[in-house]
C-alpha cells in the first residue's frame, strides 16, 4: 500500500514536472513580450525594461524555469514597492503578467466555480446515468434500452456547446423559465448558486450521463454473464437479488472509479461549458490566459488541472482496488 | 488611452475610460430620451433623490484600483468616485461634458507665459476619508509613486512632460529626494515644471495620478486593496482584484467642495467578470436589484440591437454616447507597395464603408468616418474627404489609380488584423475590407494574430506590417492626444510601443504640433488641430473607417443619466436610483 | 423409493444461433433416470451436450432463448413448467450444482461464509446469525481448516482446491437431495482432484445424496459413480453400471473412447531404441534458473529456491523427454527457455553442442492452445510457410510444394493451404501447428501440453502422429504435460517437476513402476484409474494415509 | 498505470481474434439499417462538400461575397426578410452583418469539418499505432519512456494546448493542415495505450511466439502478425475518433482559433451565431443542425463498425456451454 502510494506519487510528480516544462517551453516559443503585457498600454522603453528586470525576464529560460520550480517548492519574494517585500508562500506559482495577482490566489478563487460545475455534473451522471444504465441492463430489450440507445447516440453526436446554446435559447430566451445564468458563489447564496448552475449542470451532465448509462449497461451485462452470477442463479437467488447483491458491485466498481477520473478531467476539461455559460472557472481562466500569453497563469492552471487528473487517477485506482479485492495495487 | 486592446489590463483601461465619461448626446433615434432629465435614457418624472444601492454590472474587473496604476481618461468613472484630482471632467451631457473643470484645485491651473510651468492652489476644507487634510505634498507623492516600476500602468505623459521624468524611478528608489520638477511651496500650492510648452496640461491633471496619496498610508502594491479616498465614496470591499468592489459613502467628503459629483446612491456595488450577453440580458429584464443597475463597459451587440427592434420600452432605456475614437486602416509607407501614394489612395477609394460599418455592428454602433478626428467639436473636428469613396466604395477610380501606379493587372497585399472578437480590429472588419478591395482588383491575404502579438507587431517600429487594422482613442477630448502620438515624428519609438505607424516625420507637422501645444486657449487650439488633421489626411497615410458609437442599457429604476462627449457613457457620479 | 430423483424423458435442448429462427441442437432426445442416493456420470467429449443436460436439470436455460423439449422432473418438480418460485426452491434446495471453475464461480466481492449463508437463507427461514453458523458448519465439513475464521475470507484468498471445497459446502448448505457436479475437477491439479473426488464420495456415503457427475474424463467417472451414461452428439450412446461399461463396452464409440484414454497400466507402444549416451545431445541445459517479477512479487519459476542447483537436462537425437508436473511447477517456463523464447535468468543452454542465446536455430515448438497458436488472419498454408520465408526462401513454387508436402505428412490435404484456422477442428489445427514446427527441419521440438486441450480420441491421434514423425525424422522431442498417462505413452525418459526443480528423472518404466521420490508416488496415486475396483482401493489407501 | 487508466477500451478485444474476415464484417454492417442510413447521410454530405464550387456556380453565390443590401444596418445587421433572409437566390438565407450566402458557406464549411476530422484521425491512428507498437515491442526502457509520454499526453488538457499551439504557429501556415497536425499530435495517447495493451496481450499469444521461433524479426512480426489483428480494435477506435475530432475542430473554431476567415467552418459560424439565437434563429440552427447530424452519422456508423467487428455482444448470455478446460 505504501509502496503503491509512493510509486504513484513519484510518477505523478514526474508527469507534473514534464507538463510544466512543456508549457514553459511552448510559451517561450509564442510571440508576445510578457514585460510589455505586464507593463500595460503605452509603456515607454525604460518602463518596459524596468518591468522586465523586475519579473526576471532577462535571465535565460532554464534559469527562469528553475526559479519557478523553486517558487513552487519553497516560495519566493517579490519587491512590492514602499519597502514592502511580498512573500509568496509555497506553492508559489508567481504573479499574473496581466494583472499581477498571485496566481495561487487567483486559482483558489476560480476553483470553487469549476468544482461546483463538476460536482453537479457528477451527481447527475451518477444518479441518472448509472441508474438508467442499470435499469436498461436489467430490462434488456425493453423500451428503456431502446430509448437509451437513441439518447446516448444523440448525446455522443452533440457537441457540448450546441446543447448548451440550444438550452440557453429554449429555456432562457423563449420559454423564459430561467434567467440567464450568472455564477453565484455557494457562500453568497446557495439557492441562487444552484439555480444559476442548473443549465450548465444539465448540459454537462447530459453528456456524461449518456456515456455512463452506456458504460454501466455494458458493464452490468458483462457482470451478469459472469460465472458467479450463474452460480447464484443456480442456487435459487432471484433476479433482483442477483443484480442488487451480486452484479451491481462488480458492474458499478469500474464505473465509479472512472467517475473519479472524469471528475478530475472535468476540473480542467469543461472549458467550453465554462466559456459558454460565463462561469469564472479554471477553464475560462486558462483560455483567457492563453489568449494573452499570461505564462504564470497558464502554467498554474495546467499544473492544477494536471494535479487534479493525477489525483483522480490515483483515487480511481484506490476505489477500484477497494471495490475489487482481486486487483492488486500495481 | 489609445488603442484599446485585448489584454485585460488594456481592456480595463478602456473600461475606465468609458467609465470616465460624462453625458453624451443622446442619439437622435432615441425619441424616448426627451423625457429624461439629462437627455439620456432612464425613468423620468420625479427628481433624483439620495439613497439606495446602484449596481454596476461590468465585464472587465476594476483591477489595480490604485491611482498610480489606473489609465483613465478624465479620471475614470468608478475611480473618480474615490479619487479626486486637481481638475476633472465637466459632468454634463454632450459637448458641454467635454470641458475640463477644477476639482481639488480652485482653477484649471495658472500657466507661465510659455505654458511650461503650471501652478495650482487647493480648495479649502478638503479631507481624506479619515478626516485628515489633503495637502499638495500628497499630490506630489501620488505622482511620484506612479513612476515606480512596481506600480506599472498609467499614461506616459508625466514621464514625457515633467522635467527629469524620463529618468526618475519613483519614490522607493530615489533616497527620499523626490522629483524636483514638482515643487510644493506650501500645503496648498503645487507647481509643475515641464520640458516644453503644454497648453493642455489641465486635461492631464484629470488623471488619477493627480489624486493625493498620503505617504504614511502607502503600502506599495497593496495600496490598491484600500486606497485612501478623497471623493464621495470609499472602498468598503474589494475582492478578486476589483472583480467585486463595494463603495460606501465617505462621510468626510464635503459636497460644498465638489461641484461635479452628485453622489445620489448610498452604495455602489460593482460586479464584474460577467459576460456581455449576461449583462445585457439582466439589464433588459431589469428585475429586482437589476432595476437599479447600469453597465459602464458593455455595449449592446448587433444581435441584441436587432432584437430590441421595435420594443419602445427597451429602446427608451438605451443610452447613446460617443467616445473620441477612430478605427482605421494603417499603412507603413516603408513597405512596398504602400510606399506608392497612388496605391494608398486606390485603397482609400476602394473601401466600402457600408460593409465595414455592418461588420462593426451596423449603423447604430458605428458611423462611417473619412476624418481621423472624431466628429465632435471638442476634438476640433473639420470635415473632409480627400478620396471620396461614396457609401460603398469606388472601385473604378481605384483601378484607375492602380493602373497609374503600375498595377494594371491587380495587386496582392496582406492585411494584418487581430483575432480578438471586438468588431474593431477583428476578422469581420478585415474580411469586409478584403471583399471591397477585391472589387478593385486587389487580392488581400489576411494575417490574423492573437491580440498581444498583433499589438506588438503594429507597435514595433522596426517591423510594422505594411497594411493593418488599427484604432486610436483619446486620453482627453482634444486633437492633441489624438494626433500627436500618431503623426509627430519625434514620437516614433524604435524600441518600445510606437503609435506613429506611418513613421511620419514631417518637420512642418512637428512644428505645427509644437505651436498648438503652446496655446492655452483650447477653442483656438481645436481649430488648428482640425486643420492639421485635414492636411495630414490628404497624404493618405491611413484610411479612416468608422467612429464607434456606444449603445448601453440601464435598469428601469435608473435616473439622471448624463452622457458626455468626453466618455460616451453615463457618469456614475450623476446617476440616482431613488 | 417412490419416484426417481431425476427423470428425464426425451429431453431436447436447442440454442439459437445467428439469425432468428436458426437453432443448434445441443441435446437430442435424451432420456434417463437417477434414483435417490445413486450416482450417475454423464461422460462425453466436447460438444456431446453433457453440460447442457446438467444446466437443464435446474432450468438454467430460462431466459436465454434456448428451446426445451421433452420433460425433466427433478425431485418431483417438472422443471419445464415450474413457476419462478418453484424453480427457486428447486435450485439449491433440492438439487445443488457444483461448477467447473471454482474461482469465477464465486462472487469475488463477498466473504465465502456470507455467500453460503445467503444461499441458506433463501431456502430456510434462518436468521442471519444462524445462517452464518451453518456456513461455518458446512465449510468445516468439507475440510476447510479453521472454518470459522476462513468463512470471512474472500474467494481470491483461497487456493483452487479450497475454493472447490467451498463451492461444495455451498451445495451442501441446504441439504439437497441431488448434487450436480459439472466438471468439478477439470480445473484442478491431479492431486487436488483426487481429494475433491474423495470428498464427494464421502459426502454421498454420509448423506445419501444423489450425484450427477458431468465429466469428459472417464477416469474421474470410474471411481465416483454407480452408473455411466456415455453421450455423443446430444444423445446417449451407451449406459449401464460403471463396471460393466468399462470392462465390456457394447457401443463401438465407447470402445473407441476407452481405447483412446491413456492409461498408466496399459501396454506401451514399443519405442525405438533411443540413441546412446555417446551421441551428442541435441539440447543440453545447465543449471537453468528463471524468476519473474521483482521484490515482493518475485516468483521463482524454474530453478527452485536461491541455493538450489537449478535445472539441468539433456535430450538426444530421436529421444523423447517427458516433463510432468502440476500447475506452477515451472515446466512450461523450462520448455520456453529450451527453445529460446525466454532468456534464462542464469545457466546455459547448448544446442548441438554450441552455447546459444535467444531463439535457438533448429528448435521449434508445438503449443497447447489450438486456437491461439495460429494467426486467425492468415491461411494455414501461410502460417506453415512462415519459417521458410523467414529463412530467406523466395521461390513461391518451392514454398508451396513444401507446405503441401508437410500438410500431407501431418494427415491434412494439400488443398488446405488456403483455408483459415477457424475452418478446422482443434485436432486439425494442432496438426497444422505440427506441420509448421516441422517446416524448418528442426532438430528439436518442444511440445507444451500439445494435447491437453483436445478430446481423448483426438489426443490419441495427435500423440500417435508425433511419435510416428519422430521415428521417421529422428527429432529430439521434449513433451511437456500435466497428464502422467499421456507422458508415459510418448516418452523415453521422464522428468518430474515440482516447485521449479526436477525431483526425479529417469527412463519411463523405471519412474512409473518404481517411483523413487514420494512426490512422484503421490502423483501416480492420484491419477484416476479406469478400473472402479482399483479406484476404490486407492481411495481407501489415501484415506488411511490422511487419517 | 493500472487497471482503470488503460484508457478508452472499445469492446472489441484482441483476445478474440476471430472477428471474422472483411467480407463477414461488411455483411454484418450492411444488416444494420442505422449504419446504412448513417453511411448514406455521410455519403451525401461528402458529395455536397465536394460539389460546393458547383453549387456556388449554380446559385450564383460566392461564399465570401458581401450583400450589404440584404441586411438591416440600423438593426445590427439582421437579415432583411423572413427566416434569415431566405430567397430564390439565397436558399438558406444570409449571414447577419455581411449578407453572405449561408447555403454555400455551409457547404464550404463541410469541407473543412470533414477534412480536419478525417485527417486528424488518420494522423492519430498513425502516431498511436507507431507509439503503441514501439512501447510494447521495443526495449523495456524505451517502452517505459513511451508509456510515460503517453500518460502525459492523455493527462494534457487537449483543447487548451491546441489553442496555445495555434497561437504559436506562424499565421501564414495553412490552417486546416495546422488543425490536423494539432489535433493529431495532441490526441494519440488513447490509441497508443490501446495498441500497447493489445499488442502486449497479442504478444503473449502462441502464434506470435511461433513466428518468433521461425526466426522473424520484430518488425516483420509487427507487420505480419500483429498489425492485422490490431486492425479491428484500431478501426473501432478510429471510428469513434472521427466524430470526436470533428467536435474538437468545431470547438476550436467556436473558441476562435480554428480556420482563418473568410474560410467558412461550422464551428466558426456557430461561434458568431451564438448571440443571434433570438434575432435570427436560422443562423444558429443551420450549422448546429448540420454539425449534429454529421457527428451523429459518424457516431452511428462507428457504432455499427464496432458491433460488426465484435459480434460477441449478442451471444454473451449463454449458459452451460463452458468449454472444458485442462491444465
Amino acid at each position: 500500500m505504501t509502496g503503491f502510494v509512493l510509486r504513484r506519487l513519484g510518477a505523478a510528480l514526474l508527469v507534473l514536472l514534464a507538463l510544466s516544462a512543456v508549457v514553459y517551453a511552448l510559451f517561450y516559443l509564442a510571440p508576445g513580450d510578457p514585460a510589455r503585457l505586464a507593463c500595460g498600454e503605452r509603456c515607454n522603453p525604460q518602463q518596459i525594461a524596468q518591468v522586465r528586470e523586475q519579473l526576471g525576464l532577462n535571465d535565460s529560460v532554464p534559469t527562469q524555469y528553475l526559479r519557478f520550480l523553486q517558487g513552487v517548492l519553497a516560495g519566493r519574494d517579490y519587491s512590492g514597492g514602499a519597502g514592502l517585500v511580498l512573500h509568496c508562500d509555497a506553492p508559489c506559482l508567481g504573479f499574473s503578467y496581466q494583472n499581477d495577482r498571485q496566481v495561487t490566489e487567483l486559482l483558489l478563487e476560480r476553483l470553487p466555480a469549476t468544482f461546483s460545475l463538476a460536482l453537479g455534473a457528477l451527481v447527475i451522471w451518477l444518479v441518472i446515468g448509472v441508474g438508467t444504465g442499470l435499469l436498461s441492463a436489467v430490462r434488456r430489450g425493453g423500451l428503456t434500452e431502446r430509448l437509451l440507445t437513441v439518447v446516448t447516440l444523440a448525446a455522443t453526436g452533440t457537441p457540448v456547446f450546441i446543447l448548451g446554446l440550444l438550452l440557453l435559447m429554449a429555456v432562457c430566451a423563449y420559454l423564459r423559465w430561467l434567467p440567464f445564468p450568472t455564477y453565484v458563489p455557494f457562500g453568497d447564496d446557495p439557492e441562487q448558486w444552484a439555480w444559476n448552475l442548473l443549465l450548465p449542470w444539465v448540459t454537462l451532465g447530459f453528456f456524461e450521463s449518456a456515456k455512463y448509462a452506456r458504460l454501466t449497461r455494458s458493464s452490468t451485462l458483462e457482470t451478469l454473464a459472469e460465472d458467479h452470477i450463474r452460480t447464484f442463479r443456480a442456487y435459487g437467488v432471484g433476479e433482483r437479488a442477483l443484480v442488487t447483491r451480486h452484479a451491481v458491485r462488480g458492474a458499478v466498481a469500474p464505473v465509479i472509479a472512472l467517475s473519479a477520473v472524469d471528475f478530475g478531467t472535468m476540473i480542467g476539461g469543461a472549458v467550453l461549458t465554462e466559456s459558454l455559460f460565463g462561469i469564472p472557472g479554471l477553464g475560462k481562466t486558462l483560455i483567457d490566459g492563453v489568449r494573452v500569453v499570461d505564462l504564470p497563469v497558464v502554467v498554474g492552471v495546467v499544473l492544477t488541472i494536471g494535479t487534479a487528473v493525477v489525483i483522480a487517477g490515483a483515487v480511481a485506482d484506490l476505489l477500484y482496488a477497494v471495490a475489487d479485492r482481486r486487483v492488486a495495487l500495481a | 488611452m489609445r488603442q484599446s486592446q485585448i489584454s485585460r489590463r488594456v481592456a480595463a483601461v478602456a473600461v475606465s475610460l468609458v467609465l470616465a465619461g460624462g453625458a453624451a448626446a443622446c442619439g437622435p433615434e432615441d425619441a424616448a430620451d426627451k423625457a429624461s432629465a439629462g437627455g439620456g435614457p432612464g425613468a423620468s418624472g420625479s427628481a433624483p433623490q439620495k439613497g439606495g444601492t446602484l449596481t454596476v454590472l461590468n465585464n472587465e474587473p476594476q483591477s489595480d484600483f490604485d491611482p498610480a496604476r489606473l489609465y483613465t481618461s478624465g479620471g475614470g468613472n468608478v475611480p473618480s468616485l474615490v479619487f479626486r484630482t486637481l481638475t476633472t471632467r465637466n459632468r454634463e451631457d454632450g459637448p458641454a461634458g467635454a470641458k475640463v473643470v477644477p476639482d481639488l484645485a480652485t482653477d484649471l491651473g495658472r500657466p507661465n507665459a510659455d505654458a511650461t510651468e503650471w501652478t495650482y492652489t487647493l480648495k479649502d476644507g478638503l479631507k481624506y476619508e479619515d478626516g485628515s487634510p489633503i495637502t499638495t505634498a500628497d499630490i506630489k507623492y501620488g505622482i511620484e509613486r506612479s513612476f515606480a516600476a512596481e506600480l506599472s500602468g498609467g499614461a506616459p505623459y508625466l514621464r514625457d512632460w515633467l522635467v527629469g521624468g524620463e529618468t526618475y524611478e519613483g519614490p522607493y528608489k530615489d533616497g527620499g529626494k523626490g522629483l524636483d520638477s514638482i515643487v510644493v511651496p506650501d500645503a496648498k500650492t503645487i507647481v509643475f515644471k515641464l520640458r516644453k510648452p503644454e497648453g493642455e496640461f489641465p486635461f492631464l491633471a484629470t488623471q488619477t495620478q493627480f489624486a493625493p496619496v498620503p505617504k504614511a498610508k502607502d503600502t506599495g502594491v497593496k495600496y490598491e486593496e484600500h486606497p485612501v479616498s478623497s471623493g464621495p465614496y470609499k472602498v468598503a470591499k474589494n475582492t478578486g482584484d476589483g472583480e467585486t468592489l463595494l463603495l460606501e459613502r465617505n462621510e468626510n467628503w464635503d459636497p460644498k467642495t465638489d461641484e461635479e459629483r452628485k453622489a445620489y446612491p448610498d452604495r455602489i456595488d460593482v460586479r464584474s467578470g460577467l459576460d456581455a450577453a449576461v449583462i445585457n440580458q439582466r439589464l433588459s429584464t431589469s428585475s429586482g436589484p437589476d432595476a437599479a443597475a447600469v453597465t459602464t463597459d458593455t455595449n449592446l451587440g448587433p444581435a441584441e440591437l436587432a432584437q430590441i427592434g421595435d420594443n419602445k420600452e427597451l429602446a427608451s432605456r438605451v443610452g447613446t454616447g460617443h467616445f473620441g475614437y477612430v478605427n482605421y486602416l494603417a499603412f507603413n509607407p516603408k513597405v512596398a507597395p504602400f510606399d506608392n501614394p497612388k496605391v494608398r489612395q486606390a485603397i482609400a477609394y476602394a473601401v466600402n464603408r457600408t460593409s465595414v460599418v455592418n461588420a462593426a455592428g451596423g449603423s447604430a454602433l458605428a458611423e462611417p468616418a473619412t476624418t481621423f478626428l472624431p466628429e465632435r467639436e471638442a476634438f476640433g473636428y473639420t470635415p473632409y474627404d480627400p478620396f471620396p469613396a461614396g457609401k460603398t466604395g469606388n472601385p473604378a477610380k481605384a483601378k484607375e489609380l492602380l493602373k497609374e501606379a503600375g498595377f494594371a493587372d491587380g495587386l496582392t497585399i496582406t492585411l494584418t488584423h487581430s483575432n480578438a472578437q471586438n468588431r474593431q480590429t477583428s476578422p469581420e472588419i478585415a474580411t469586409a475590407v478584403q471583399q471591397a478591395l477585391a472589387a478593385a482588383g486587389i487580392t488581400v491575404k489576411l494575417e490574423g494574430l492573437e491580440t498581444n502579438a498583433f499589438n506588438e507587431r503594429r507597435w514595433d517600429a522596426k517591423n510594422t506590417p505594411g497594411f493593418f487594422l488599427s484604432r486610436w482613442g483619446a486620453d482627453w477630448p482634444s486633437g492633441g492626444p489624438f494626433l500627436a502620438p500618431i503623426f509627430d515624428g519625434r514620437q516614433i519609438v524604435t524600441n518600445g510601443s510606437n503609435y506613429n505607424h506611418a513613421q511620419l516625420n514631417d518637420p512642418a507637422v512637428n512644428a505645427e504640433i509644437d505651436e498648438i501645444a503652446k496655446l492655452t486657449d483650447l477653442a483656438a487650439a481645436g481649430k488648428r488641430w482640425g486643420a492639421l488633421d485635414k492636411k495630414i489626411g490628404e497624404q493618405a497615410l491611413d484610411v479612416p473607417l468608422f467612429h464607434p458609437v456606444y449603445k448601453r442599457l440601464v435598469g428601469k429604476g435608473v435616473k439622471n443619466v448624463v452622457i458626455s462627449d468626453w466618455t460616451g457613457v453615463l457618469d456614475i457620479s450623476q446617476v440616482a436610483v431613488k | 423409493m417412490t419416484e426417481p430423483l431425476v427423470d428425464a424423458v426425451d429431453l431436447v435442448v436447442d440454442f439459437p444461433v445467428g439469425a432468428p429462427g436458426e437453432y443448434l441442437r445441443a441435446v437430442d432426445g435424451l432420456s434417463f433416470t437417477l434414483e435417490p442416493g445413486r450416482a450417475l456420470a454423464l461422460v462425453g467429449e466436447s460438444g456431446s451436450g453433457k453440460s447442457t443436460v446438467a444446466a437443464a436439470l435446474l432450468g438454467l436455460h430460462r431466459g436465454t432463448g434456448a428451446r426445451l423439449g421433452g420433460t425433466v422432473r427433478v425431485g418431483g418438480t417438472d422443471v419445464g413448467s415450474a413457476d419462478a418460485g418453484e424453480l427457486r426452491r428447486l435450485r439449491g434446495g433440492v438439487a445443488a450444482m457444483v461448477f467447473q471453475d471454482p474461482l469465477s464461480s464465486l462472487d469475488p466481492y463477498h466473504a465465502i461464509g456470507d455467500q453460503i449463508a445467503e444461499v441458506y437463507r433463501i431456502h430456510t427461514t434462518a436468521t442471519r446469525r444462524a445462517a452464518r453458523a451453518r456456513a461455518v458448519e458446512v465449510l468445516d465439513r468439507v475440510g476447510i481448516p479453521d472454518a470459522a475464521r476462513r468463512a470471512r475470507s474472500r474467494p481470491h484468498e483461497f487456493s483452487g482446491g479450497m475454493r472447490q471445497r467451498a463451492l461444495i459446502a455451498m451445495a451442501l448448505a441446504c441439504e439437497p437431495r441431488l448434487l450436480i457436479a459439472d466438471e468439478p475437477t477439470t480445473a484442478l491439479d491431479v492431486t487436488v482432484q483426487a481429494q475433491i473426488l474423495d470428498l464427494l464420495h464421502g459426502l454421498r456415503e454420509e448423506r445419501g445424496l444423489g450425484l450427477l457427475l458431468v465429466t469428459h474424463d472417464v477416469g474421474v467417472a470410474a471411481g465416483s459413480v454407480d452408473d455411466l451414461l456415455v453421450m455423443r452428439g446430444g444423445a446417449a450412446v451407451e449406459r449401464g453400471p460403471v463396471d460393466r461399461v468399462l470392462s465390456a463396452p457394447r457401443a463401438p464409440y465407447t470402445r473407441e473412447l476407452l481405447a483412446a484414454v491413456p492409461r498408466l497400466d496399459g501396454p506401451r507402444t514399443p519405442r525405438p531404441r533411443p540413441a546412446t549416451d555417446a551421441d551428442e545431445p541435441v539440447v543440453e541445459a545447465f543449471r537453468l534458473r528463471r524468476e519473474f517479477g521483482r521484490g515482493k512479487r518475485r516468483v521463482l519459476a524454474v530453478g527452485g529456491p536461491d541455493r538450489a542447483e537449478g535445472v539441468s537436462l539433456a535430450v538426444r537425437r530421436g529421444e523423447t523427454l517427458g516433463i510432468v508436473g502440476e500447475s506452477g511447477s515451472g515446466k512450461s517456463t523450462l520448455g520456453r527457455m529450451l527453445v529460446g523464447l525466454l532468456e534464462p535468468g542464469s545457466g546455459r543452454i547448448h544446442h548441438e553442442g554450441r552455447e546459444t542465446a535467444g531463439i535457438a536455430p533448429g528448435a521449434q515448438m508445438v503449443f497447447q492452445d489450438p486456437v491461439s497458436s495460429l494467426n486467425p488472419r492468415r491461411s494455414v498454408g501461410e502460417s506453415i510457410a512462415d519459417p521458410l520465408r523467414a529463412a530467406g526462401q523466395r521461390d513461391e513454387a518451392a514454398i508451396r510444394a513444401r507446405v503441401e508436402e508437410l500438410l500431407t505428412r501431418v494427415g491434412l490435404e494439400p488443398g488446405h493451404y488456403d483455408r483459415y484456422p477457424h475452418e478446422f477442428s482443434g485436432g486439425q489445427r494442432q496438426r497444422v501447428g505440427i506441420a509448421r514446427a516441422l517446416a524448418p527441419q528442426p532438430s528439436l521440438i518442444v511440445c507444451d501440453e500439445p494435447v491437453s486441450a483436445l478430446d481423448v480420441t483426438t489426443q490419441a491421434q495427435v500423440t500417435a502422429l508425433l511419435a510416428e514423425l519422430q521415428r521417421e525424422l529422428g527429432i529430439a522431442l521434449v513433451f511437456i504435460a500435466h497428464d502422467l498417462a499421456v507422458v508415459r505413452q510418448v516418452s523415453d525418459r521422464v522428468a518430474v517437476m515440482r516447485g521449479g526443480l526436477i525431483v526425479e528423472e529417469g527412463p519411463v518404466d523405471e519412474v512409473y513402476d518404481r517411483p523413487a521420490h514420494p512426490y512422484t508416488r503421490r502423483l501416480l496415486d492420484a491419477v484416476p484409474a479406469l478400473d472402479p475396483g482399483l479406484a476404490a482401493r486407492r481411495r481407501s489407501a489415501r484415506q488411511e494415509a490422511f487419517a | 498505470m493500472s487497471v482503470l487508466t488503460t484508457g478508452p477500451v472499445p469492446a472489441a478485444g484482441v483476445t478474440t481474434p476471430a472477428a471474422g474476415t472483411g467480407r463477414q464484417v461488411w455483411r454484418r454492417l450492411r444488416r444494420r439499417p442505422s449504419a446504412v442510413a448513417a453511411a448514406a447521410v455521410l455519403a451525401l454530405l461528402v458529395l455536397l462538400a465536394l460539389a460546393a464550387p458547383l453549387f456556388a456556380q449554380l446559385t450564383g453565390q460566392d461564399p465570401n461575397a458581401y450583400h450589404d443590401d440584404l441586411v438591416d444596418s440600423a438593426r445590427g445587421g439582421v437579415p432583411l426578410g423572413s427566416f434569415g433572409g431566405i430567397s430564390a437566390d439565397h436558399w438558406l438565407g444570409v449571414e447577419p452583418g455581411s449578407g453572405r450566402d449561408l447555403f454555400v458557406r455551409l457547404l464550404y464549411g463541410a469541407r473543412i469539418s470533414l477534412l480536419v476530422a478525417l485527417g486528424a484521425t488518420a494522423l492519430q491512428v498513425l502516431l498511436g499505432v507507431a507509439a503503441g507498437l514501439t512501447a510494447a515491442l521495443g526495449h523495456r526502457i524505451l517502452g517505459r519512456f513511451i508509456g510515460g509520454v503517453t500518460d502525459v499526453m492523455i493527462a494534457l488538457p487537449m483543447l487548451v494546448l491546441a489553442i496555445a499551439l495555434t497561437a504559436v504557429v506562424p499565421p501564414d501556415f495553412p490552417r486546416p493542415l495546422l488543425l490536423v497536425l494539432v489535433i493529431g499530435v495532441l490526441d494519440w495517447g488513447g490509441t497508443a495505450r490501446l495498441v500497447r495493451a493489445q499488442t502486449l496481450s497479442l504478444r503473449g499469444l502462441d502464434f506470435v511466439e511461433a513466428a518468433r521461433l521461425s526466426g522473424n524479426g520484430t518488425l516483420r512480426i509487427a507487420r505480419r502478425e500483429l498489425l492485422p489483428s490490431l486492425a479491428a480494435p484500431v478501426i473501432t477506435l478510429a471510428a469513434i475518433k472521427v466524430p470526436t475530432n470533428m467536435v474538437i475542430e468545431a470547438s476550436l473554431s467556436f473558441l476562435g482559433v480554428g480556420v482563418k476567415p473568410p474560410t467558412p467552418s461550422w464551428g466558426q459560424m456557430l461561434s458568431s451565431a451564438q448571440t443571434w439565437f433570438r434575432a435570427d434563429p436560422a443562423y444558429v440552427l443551420l450549422p448546429a443542425g448540420l454539425l449534429f447530424v454529421t457527428v451523429l452519422a459518424f457516431t452511428v456508423l462507428g457504432d455499427g463498425v464496432r458491433t460488426a467487428l465484435d459480434p460477441r455482444e449478442g451471444s454473451r448470455l449463454r449458459v452451460g456451454t463452458g468449454k472444458e478446460r485442462t491444465t
